[in-house]
């Protein structure tokens, strides 16, 4: 892992948990409505997902999106914009929180009704496919996704075709307050892709570079002509499904668990950071694994802490700047609302 | 006896009241057991009836809409709640060709005591995909029949009647009334489940609407009021049947037809209306009949655009100022 | 240059038109590719054009249109064929969450240029589940357009128009047209995809009709000429947007207004057309609209209850008469 | 197995053929309309499936399922009269071919939208569990609905609540035109299981002793509390898949071999009638399979050549008089349907 892309990311991380945190106090305020799903404690996946892809890849995703917007190049301002309602939003202010697009940097949109990312994205692996290109298409979605019809219909369609898609679960074990063993017969998510011979595999969701490492094999097989790849990330959301649900049907337990030691960007940090082992690490560890615990800390040692702390404060501003653009933009009028239902119509003669 | 209740309440203890005495009812649906239910409507309940009886679903609509169907085929007398009418699109299949049809196409063997909830209409912001609306797709389906309460006590009445009917009944509820407060009385007798009711009384043009409307057309009669201009509202409770005849026997009085409907207009509910009374009431109508309705456009995220999207009060108004002064 | 084809035939040429000289254009459906197409609307395409242009699919009607507004977003021109309508009630949530409300909700980045076919209508004893309609469910969907071509002629331009448009499109063909003849000429200019077509003149009264009813209506026309009532017959060849200035030109002659439509007439097409030109031309009616229709009843097996379920010449001739000796 | 049951499968399975052979004709002199899809080649999957299940058991079908309603016991005039569209008929006239239902018998139906199977019976499953009844739902299918989006839901949710709905999937290879291989990304249909945790088999769908075998073990399971069961039956349709279609997208050579080797027919037949292996054959099996191989043959010792022959003409009259009865009965009128429709309007006060 190159040290450069360990920080890409490690910055990503921040400012994801910084949008998102940020996004949650402007909706207390009245400032962003709706429906907002945050993605604290899911940043690994997100991140290390799409610092795998290329720029001429495609990547579709659900109401949970932001992040992924972001991680894609989406500029914090214009997706906060967009939360905002605002004309300068990724959507004109017209898709919401829910509903991201960027035509250019390939974000192709946050879809709210759950299921339907995967024909959208075997859509596009379609044409992929079709016109013999080296792109492939990353499709998100949820562990309580995959009971959708769509998940087995578009599975099925992929595998068939050979179709370029990458589909990424991101497991956080509930679908909305229902967990997975009560929504799934089988709730090792990735042994459903057995029903249609799609290789699949799971990774700690938690861990940045396990994800990023899966998902660079896996894109490198799709790039091979070998079709569809499947991986689950098992991971965690630290609040509740939206803004609208305290999250109280989880047992406090669990989530403690996972904030005090699987915390991601905790994760990530630690990875980045200049340290070297302490003599109890090295103990706990034994000799022979020695080598690859240190490796990625090492592999830091451009980065000592108060590099993080200039970051961290970078990010702030950013998101800051973000929510001052959100605030000062118009909004968009009816008949911007028109021109974007009618942005296909082409001076077409109907009547 | 009656008392001030949310309607989220009133549909709560519906549920409670018939689950009590029949073991059939079934309540079937994501997040309606542990977690209580999105819009609280089974609060409590799991706890009472157990999984069995509450039962909280994969993301599945298509199929566990038509599960109950199958259910309901044997006997039991299911509830499926569709989170948000959002979703029904993918549970449609099981509604109009399986719900609706078994009974005919069986030649008459199979009842179907099912029963569809459906929180629906334009909420706060919640943009194009979470604010549909589908009443003119189930309208238009023989052997369904659909209510639309507006009130708390409309809302248990009818849940109660539809859960003892035998046939597939739509129950259309409107998100933004789930935490409205209206009065109560669980001992008052109900009337017909799909009669309409006179909510206020006027002579100079009738306001045929339904569901959240009905607030907002009282709104603009009490302004009318003002100006002179007395409005009859009609709250349909009914989307199929529709009660003609009092939407008749105030046109006998008022002679001006005003149709408030959340929907777009092209093609919504409010285009039955018009066209049923217009062939009914032709000859006694002063004025063409006239709707307010949602824009043709999606409705758009940004709170202003939605707002604009469908009927507001001054909408209202305005349209019957122009009808009774044009 | 014309010549008397079949409808399935104008189809056929249409697409074998446009994909010879566009490459992005692909078809998608069950049985499109090696079979043919069930009614051969894809005849010897597959031949031509191989298999990606020409894909068959697994019965999977919800993906595979969602397949084709994902391979629309990124450039392709999909001709999605549902295989009937009857299956399409499982593609709603492709035609309408995605396809109509993409291009909106991404602020206008997404063009959508899909076209969705589907036969359908009532045929021959297909019994209640292959005889679904359902005109009004996407009527009410801004950001969709229908066209309902009625001849061979029609077929092969809207086809033609569909395809090349970049708006999501359906086209609902019917199912007992495929192998009527008329004419096709394939040079002559094509007008607006949306216009309405007088196919009839006469002064007595309007008869607005569509699709096969088109048919019944100049038929029932050709008998009510014998007893002296002159129809006008309007093919409105697309029911979103409706060519409502065609209607109220004939209206201004006639004064009466008869609306014919297969489709069950509660909550059908048919309301939107009275209630639409009721608001319009109210004040220069003679008489009230009129709409003959389906019955409210699912579709019978039995040969003589599904004729006598939907609309025959003499239902048509009788209603026309009524309406203009009262 | 005992030999009374073998010849009343072999009876049904005669029956079946004549009754869908002759309504084949009716259909060519235009006594019969609509879609009608024949069951010729698929005898033994229905009868080996239907004769292990208890009265008590309900089943659901597709389109495909006249054969299903005979052999459930649904009287052959009953069925006829229904193609006639007769008010006589199972469901009046008012269903036809595709939509056969027979409460008393526990027959919940024909569905003709591919898919539907699923849910109605993981529905009546529900309500057996729920009521905790020693009863189970057989489902049929074809190779071409698992690729329906509710096969995927209703799998999983009959796993997770431990439903007893034995799913069987008729695969003749085709969904209409097209060969399973390209329609399926996985064409052993019963290896889609997996992906639920729902024990599946393949059997030999052609051999009705192979069918009837396999049910039974499955209906023990899952009376046993044990959950949904999953047959394959692979099979072959000799017909086109309606009346419609002449079925030449499928070289003919295939259709061939099906019909002059594996016809159930023919093989039930050389089961039940007596018969004692040649030379040849006990030569070719070896001899520790010589008791299974002649087991079955022997045990139709009671059953001369001259009592199959008996057993035809019982069979022909008896879809003669199907045909008789459908012919001479009247139709259903407006009324009829109209109280078919209102069936549970129950004297209701609406408004
Ligand atoms: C078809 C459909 N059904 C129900 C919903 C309501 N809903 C929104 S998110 C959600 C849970 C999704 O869970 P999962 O796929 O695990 O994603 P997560 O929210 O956990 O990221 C539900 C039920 C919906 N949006 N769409
Ligand atoms: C949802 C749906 N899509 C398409 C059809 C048209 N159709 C009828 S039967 C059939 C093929 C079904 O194949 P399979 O499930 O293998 O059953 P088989 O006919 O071979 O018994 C198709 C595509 C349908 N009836 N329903
Ligand atoms: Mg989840
Ligand atoms: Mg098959």
């Amino acid at each position: 892992m190159e040290s450069g892309l360990l920080k890409k990311m490690l910055r990503d991380m921040l400012l994801a948990r910084a949008f998102e945190e940020r996004a949650a106090q402007e909706y207390a305020q009245g400032n962003i409505a709706g429906f907002l799903h945050l993605y604290p404690g899911e940043e690994a996946v997100g991140v290390g997902v799409l610092h795998a892809a290329e720029p001429a890849d495609y990547v579709v995703s659900t109401y949970r999106e932001h992040v992924h917007a972001l991680v894609r190049g989406v500029p914090a301002r214009m997706v906060m914009a967009e939360l905002f309602g605002r004309k300068t939003g990724c959507s004109g202010g017209l898709g919401g929180s829910m509903h991201l697009f960027d035509r250019e940097r390939r974000f192709m949109g946050g879809y709210a009704i759950v299921g339907e990312t995967f024909p959208i994205a075997i859509g596009i692996g379609y044409a992929i496919a079709m016109r013999e290109l080296p792109e492939a298409v990353i499709c998100f979605f949820g562990d309580g996704a995959v009971n959708q019809g769509t998940f087995h219909e578009s599975l099925n369609m992929a595998a068939l075709w050979k179709l370029p898609v990458l589909f990424v679960c991101e497991n956080n074990h509930y679908q909305i307050g229902t967990e997975i063993h009560r929504h799934s017969a089988v709730a090792e998510v990735y042994k459903r892709a057995c029903g249609y011979r799609i290789p699949a595999r799971r990774v700690n969701g938690m861990d940045v570079l396990a994800v990023h490492r899966a998902t660079e094999e896996a894109l490198a097989q799709i790039r091979a002509g070998n079709g569809p790849q499947f991986i689950e990330c098992e991971t965690y959301r630290f609040r509740g499904h939206s803004m609208a649900d305290p999250g109280s049907y989880r047992p406090k337990v669990e989530l403690q668990a996972y904030e005090s030691t699987e915390d991601p960007v905790k994760i990530a940090i630690a990875e980045t950071v200049t340290a070297y082992p302490t003599a109890e690490q090295i103990a706990a560890v034994g000799s022979d694994n020695i080598a690859s615990l240190t490796g990625s800390l090492r592999s830091g040692g451009h980065f000592p802490p108060e590099h993080l702390d200039a970051m961290q404060a970078e990010i702030a501003a950013e998101v800051e700047a973000a929510v001052h653009f959100a605030s000062e933009s118009p909004e968009p009028t009816l008949a911007d609302a028109q021109a974007a239902l009618d942005c296909n119509r082409q001076g077409e003669v109907l009547v | 006896m009656a008392e001030q209740v949310f309607y989220w309440q009133a549909l709560n203890r519906a549920l409670d009241a018939e689950m009590a005495v029949d073991d059939s009812v079934v309540v079937l649906g994501e997040d309606v057991g542990l977690y209580g239910g999105s819009y609280r409507v089974t609060e409590g309940l799991h706890a009472k009836y157990g999984e069995w009886r509450l039962r909280d679903m994969p993301i599945s609509e298509g199929s566990f809409t038509g599960l109950g169907v199958g259910a309901a085929m044997v006997g039991l007398r299911p509830v499926v709640e569709i989170m948000t009418i959002n979703f029904a699109l993918l549970a449609l299949d099981a509604i109009i060709n399986m719900a609706a049809k078994i009974p005919f196409m069986s030649g008459g063997q199979f009842s179907m005591p099912l029963v569809v909830r459906m929180p629906g209409g334009v909420a706060k912001q919640l943009a194009a995909q979470h604010s549909q609306r589908l009443e003119q797709t189930l309208m238009n389906v023989p052997g369904l029949r659909i209510a639309v309460p507006a009130t708390p006590q409309d809302a248990y009445w009818q849940l109660r009647q539809a859960i003892n009917s035998d046939e597939p009944i739509v129950l259309l509820e409107h998100e933004l009334l789930y935490f409205s407060k209206g009065e109560l009385d669980e001992s008052r007798q109900a009337p017909p489940m799909h009669r309409a009711q006179v909510c206020r009384q006027g002579g100079d043009l009738t306001i045929v609407t339904y569901s959240r409307m009905c607030d907002l057309a009282l709104q603009a009669a009490t302004q009318l009021a003002e100006t002179g201009i007395e409005a009859e509202v009609i709250d349909l409770r009914s989307l199929r049947p529709i009660d003609w005849d009092s939407c008749v026997v105030s046109l006998e009085k008022t002679h001006r037809l005003l149709i408030v409907e959340e929907d777009s207009g092209f093609s919504g509910a409010g285009a039955e209306i018009a066209a049923g009374l217009a062939e009914r009431c032709f000859l006694i109508m002063d004025a063409p009949p006239r709707r307010v309705a949602g824009r043709e456009l999606p409705i758009a995220y940004n709170a202003a655009l939605e707002a604009a999207s469908i009927p507001r009060v001054t909408d209202v108004v305005s349209a019957a100022q122009q009808l009774c002064n044009p």
